[in-house]
């Protein structure tokens, strides 16, 4: 009876521990056991696989490294880095003002660009459209293929949901002020939205270069096509940063596999992936 | 009844279920190494007044008791619960073996008390299971099923799983009334010879039954109140010859119940 | 008469294309499963881990073990707890020991009947704000494992109680009879007795996890690596299904890899069904 | 120490371990509603309950967090999933009590206890290949096959076992003295079913309706594969009323799922709010199970 009650008080009190939080070590390093050491990533489900990828590519080079990286979105990679619950977050956008203040300590690394598309449905006739365009379709202004020099028919749009890194960069990037309609379809992720647009007649949306494939079709915005070489030249405007944020400057293994990342190797694999070397 | 020594008595025992009064102050003595009949009609306490000896109705919600139950003298409220089933066995209206092997079955009451010697309880399982007269039939094979025994095969290594433990009371709740003429004449044999070292107390339905094997008989009966009461105790060749009280003898003669 | 026999042969060609229908749709969403996802199947897909971020080449075999993982730990800690109260309701609750202990069987019963009505995103939810994040467990196995044990302990729950009620009372009895008490009676006749009704639960339990997305997805990461201690994120069957149909240029992969998890649930209810049935034959 | 007080020593013990076991459930409901409710409470404050309740506008990114829009969509698709769902399922009750001969039986149960083992994010996958393009055939402007009608559908087909199997063992519960009662009152076999059977069984065939209605308001992963996510309060798009089906809009645990994973601050907060709204509205369905039920046996 008594053991009874003093297991419930130790778990009780486990409970409260953990809610307090543990203190971390101090700066973003890895973790080590048994000679492997392990970095922990986490964050943005844009940025996921392009970080898996890197992390293979840097495993067959350094095998005493293993790299575990897990979802759970843009916010969630800065919270876990700014608390240190993982060595690394992942943002797909820009750090905003807010998650600074919150932890100044925080360090970020921008490992590669990511240009936004505009596609559409590989039916649409439609080659090109302006940025005044862009946010008048998608904010629900014009409605009809028609509108923009097409053949007539009804503009489907699809969307991210609210608060994803990829909307939140195209809203800062082309809808200036304007919201994007509520009659858009929201898909939570941006295989969802390749699905989307490939398949729904009259559809047009916004994703990242990362899944452009010959399902869907890309729009040049203002004249230029979503390519990586536009990006570079500066001509095409739709770009957003893919950063690493870690907890005070990295140091280790972390430190490492972020420079591997930056160099020759890591911004091949960035660039073969679709994404835009720093 | 003069001669004989008193195993189990009750005084004044009253057994309530919530409000309703199930049984109405009771008085009866048990004397031992003999066998006692309860018989009466359908719903007259008889089976509830039996499982009071073991308290068997305490498993039984909102269940309360005034008077006493006693064994040799000492009032089984205050006893353990477990100390007292050991010294009350008692067998089942179904033969409800346990899903285990024939061994295991008559080993199970022991084991629970603390005996754990292996060639100890070898010799425990025999001698039970000759008592209970099913011995010869089970040797070969003590790891079969106790379930894939016939059904009076099954209610004798009941039987034979309560003398195991080693009681001085066995009570019986109409142990026959599933089992066929033959096997249920072997029970009736059985209990004539486990008499010599139990004290035994049955329920019956069955008036033959009571008048063939038992040494002395208690007919209950309810009353207005649906309650059950006691109306005559007696050996049992005065309960069926010359009954005293005109109900009993309503009753032995077929006339109601 | 005849109106009569008419509208009965009506209604019955109703029930009769009902059932049919039922049986159609399981075909059909199974075998379109099957005949879009089978092709994409070799050993290699067993045993091969998931690679190649986006374009995710590869097979499945981290997210089999992470799978395994989960169905082991999240049982860890939900059978304990599921058995044990479903003894508690069942076999003590008849306790007239005293009030107190009626009024607690009720109050569990209670707990028991609104936790099995929580939707199992807010499990996820409360996953996530519980453990991943105030008692810093992250994104790991762990987090998961006791958010979705929270989802399968009312299936355990209600599985071993019908176990136990499926129990004859004489073998309560006989086992009360010979001095036992209520723990050596449930232990030895009791527990013994409703096996296997509890492990159709269990067996149960373990489908839930291997179908369970939505906690997951909030919880346990997501990473497609081999876990290696309960603190490793991970990815399972079911998760990579989501990540491949929504995260991924491999649509086909999700087709296989939904194939597979679709078989997996057909054995464990050929599994189930099978205990069940030997439990009738008894 | 003897065997005897060690025996009873055991069972106080095992008993007060069994009692704490029992009282984990309440204790993780507990915790759930703590922790959801403390998640919960900064939007309630800032926002105020009510205006959130009733507000139609979700868009976190200008401080906007109105969920009437997702309470409709939700209600909806659960609305749309009974209609097809319920009247299918309890066919398949009544067959498999009543009709379906042995060997059909043999095929027919199994086939239901497939249905409810596969994985919810295997419907939505079907959802989403098979039947959205199905949908999207359907002439109506702005009809782009994801919504109401794909949701309710794929979250038919996700309560069909539930009610099915429930109601079928209400029915096979109600004693055979029935059965054969009124057949030998003359009635056919239909008349016994529909006068008798089905209105005895009432109480066990309401509780799988509700459980499946709470199944449905559950659902996360297929909703949000198939239903469009649309934050609107769903409206007909042609003239014909039964188009609201082929309106987009977000379930309440689509809005949590979809979300939870980048919000921060007051939006995080007010997912838990969703959470909160999902929670009561399931308990209220919950119980309304036991409310009807207490009705009927009057």
């Amino acid at each position: 009876m008594k053991r009874n009650i003093s297991t419930m008080i130790f778990l009780a009190g486990l409970t409260l521990m953990g809610a307090c939080g543990e203190p971390g070590d101090g700066t973003s390093a890895g973790t080590e056991s048994g000679g492997i050491v392990e970095i922990s990533v986490v964050g943005s489900t844009t940025v996921q696989p392009l970080a898996e990828l890197l992390s293979e590519s840097y495993e067959a080079i350094d095998p005493n490294v293993l790299v575990t990286v897990s979802g759970g979105g843009s916010s969630v990679g800065v919270k876990s880095a700014a608390e240190q619950t993982a060595d690394i977050g992942m943002a797909s956008r820009e750090i905003k003002e807010s998650e600074i203040q919150d932890c100044p300590e925080i360090v970020v690394h921008t490992i590669a660009r990511d240009g936004i598309a505009i596609v559409a449905n590989p039916d649409i006739d439609v080659d090109e459209i302006t940025m005044e365009q862009a946010r008048e379709i998608f904010s629900g202004e014009i409605t009809d293929w028609s509108e923009v020099g097409g053949t007539a028919g009804m503009i489907t749009v699809a969307s991210r949901e609210e608060g994803s890194g990829t909307r939140s960069a195209f809203e800062d990037l082309v809808m200036n002020d304007a919201l994007i309609s509520e009659m858009a379809i929201l898909q939570p992720s941006n295989g969802a939205i390749r699905t989307t647009v490939a398949t729904t007649p009259g559809c047009i949306a916004f994703l990242s270069f990362g899944y452009l494939d010959s399902n869907t079709k890309p729009m040049a915005v203002d004249g230029a096509l979503p390519t990586a070489e536009n990006v570079s030249a500066g001509s095409y405007p739709v770009v957003r940063p893919l950063n690493m944020v870690t907890y005070g400057e990295p140091t280790g293994a972390v430190a490492e596999w972020l420079d591997f990342i930056v160099g020759e190797d890591g911004q091949a694999i960035v660039a073969a992936e679709g994404y835009i070397p720093i | 009844m003069e001669n004989e020594t008193t195993r189990m008595s009750t005084e004044d025992y009253s057994l309530y279920y919530g409000k309703f009064k199930a049984l109405n102050s009771i008085n009866i003595e048990i004397p031992s190494n003999r066998i006692t009949a309860f018989i009466g009609p359908s719903g007259c306490g008889k089976s509830t007044f039996l499982r009071s000896f073991n308290r068997m109705n305490d498993l039984i919600p909102g269940v309360t008791t005034t008077g006493t139950v006693n064994l040799d003298g000492r009032d089984v409220a205050r006893e353990d619960v477990v100390k007292l089933r050991k010294k009350v066995g008692m067998v089942f209206q179904r033969p409800n073996p346990f899903p285990k092997s024939i061994f295991d079955n008559v080993a199970y009451g022991p084991r629970l008390h603390g005996l754990k010697n292996r060639s100890e309880l070898a010799v425990l399982v025999e001698k039970s299971l000759r008592q209970a007269a099913i011995w010869e039939e089970v040797k070969d094979d003590l790891q079969k099923s106790g379930m894939s025994l016939s059904g009076g095969q099954q209610q004798r290594l009941c039987i034979a799983r309560a003398i195991a433990v080693e009681p001085e009371v066995i009570l019986m709740d109409e142990p026959a009334s599933a089992l066929d003429p033959v096997a249920t004449l072997k029970i009736e044999e059985l209990m004539n010879e486990l008499k010599k070292n139990y004290t035994i107390a049955i329920v019956t339905h069955n008036m033959q039954q009571a008048g063939r094997v038992s040494d002395y008989t208690a007919f209950m009966l309810t009353d207005q109140n649906r309650a059950g009461n006691l109306i005559e105790f007696g050996a049992t060749k005065q309960i069926f010859t010359t009954p005293v009280n005109s109900r009993t003898e309503d009753y032995i003669s077929g006339r109601f119940g | 008469m005849n109106k009569r026999n008419f509208s009965q042969n009506m209604a019955f060609g109703m029930f009769w294309l009902a059932g049919i229908v039922s049986v159609l749709i399981m075909a059909f969403v199974v075998g379109y499963i099957m005949v879009k996802g089978l092709p994409g199947i070799s050993l290699d897909f067993f045993t091969t881990s998931p690679r190649g971020g986006l374009s995710c080449d590869g097979g499945i075999y981290s997210t089999i073990v992470t799978t395994f993982y989960m169905i082991v730990v999240t049982l860890v800690f939900a059978t304990p707890l599921g058995v044990g109260t479903a003894i508690y309701l069942t076999e003590y609750s008849s306790n007239t020991d005293n009030r107190v202990a009626g009024r607690m069987v009720s109050i569990a019963r209670f707990g028991v009947d609104t936790l099995a009505g929580v939707p199992s995103i807010i499990f996820g939810l409360f996953g996530y704000a519980l453990f991943v994040t105030a008692m810093n467990l992250g994104f790991s196995i762990l987090s998961a494992s006791l958010a979705g044990a929270c989802l399968i302990i009312p299936v355990i729950i209600r599985t071993t109680e019908e176990a136990l009620k499926a129990v004859p009372a004489g073998y309560r009895e006989g086992s009360l009879a010979l001095g036992a008490n209520r723990w050596e009676t449930t232990w030895k006749v009791v527990l013994p007795a409703a096996l296997r009704g509890i492990s159709t639960g269990i067996l149960l339990s373990a489908g839930r996890i291997v179908s369970e997305t939505a906690i997951f997805f909030v919880t346990l990461g997501g990473s497609y690596r081999v876990p290696h201690s309960l603190m490793s994120g991970g990815r399972t069957m079911a998760l990579h299904v989501y990540y491949l149909a929504m995260e991924t240029r491999a649509f086909d992969k999700a087709m296989s890899t939904a194939a597979v998890l679709v078989a997996l649930i057909i054995i464990m209810n050929l599994a189930i069904n099978m205990v069940t049935n030997k439990i009738a034959a008894k | 120490m003897t065997s005897g007080s060690r025996r009873t020593g055991l069972e106080k013990t095992m008993k007060t371990v069994l009692l704490v076991s029992a009282l984990a459930s309440l204790l993780i409901v507990l915790l759930i509603f703590i922790f959801t409710m403390k998640g919960a409470l900064p939007a309630f404050r800032e926002l105020g309950v009510w205006e959130m309740l009733s507000g139609t506008t979700w868009r976190p990114g200008n401080g906007e967090f109105g969920i009437l829009a997702m309470i409709a969509g939700s209600g909806l698709v659960t609305f749309g999933a009974v209609l097809i769902g319920v009247p299918l399922a309890l066919g398949t009750a009544v067959f498999l009590s009543e009709i379906a001969p042995g060997w059909i039986v043999k095929i027919v149960r199994p086939s239901i206890e497939l249905l409810a083992g596969i994985p919810s994010v295997v419907y939505g996958l079907f959802g989403m290949v098979v039947l959205v393009p199905l949908v999207r055939e359907i002439p109506a402007p702005g009809n782009a096959g994801f919504g109401l009608l794909s949701a309710s559908i794929v979250l038919a087909v996700m309560v069909l076992p539930t009610i099915a199997s429930i109601s079928e063992f209400a029915i096979r519960s109600v004693p055979g003295g029935y059965r054969e009662g009124s057949l030998a009152l003359g009635a056919t076999k239909w008349e016994t079913v529909s006068r008798v059977l089905i209105p005895a069984a009432r109480p066990g065939i309401i509780s799988a309706v509700v459980l499946g209605l709470g199944r449905a308001l559950g659902e996360t992963i297929a909703m949000i594969m198939v239903i469009g996510n649309s934050v609107i309060l769903p409206a007909a798009i042609t003239g014909n009323p039964l188009s609201i089906f082929l309106s987009r809009a977000r379930t309440l645990t689509g809005n949590i799922a979809v979300e939870i994973s980048y919000a921060t601050g007051v939006h995080e907060s007010a997912l838990f709010a969703t959470g909160v709204v999902l929670f009561v509205l399931i308990m209220l369905v919950n119980s309304s199970a036991g409310f009807l039920l207490k009705r009927g046996a009057r």
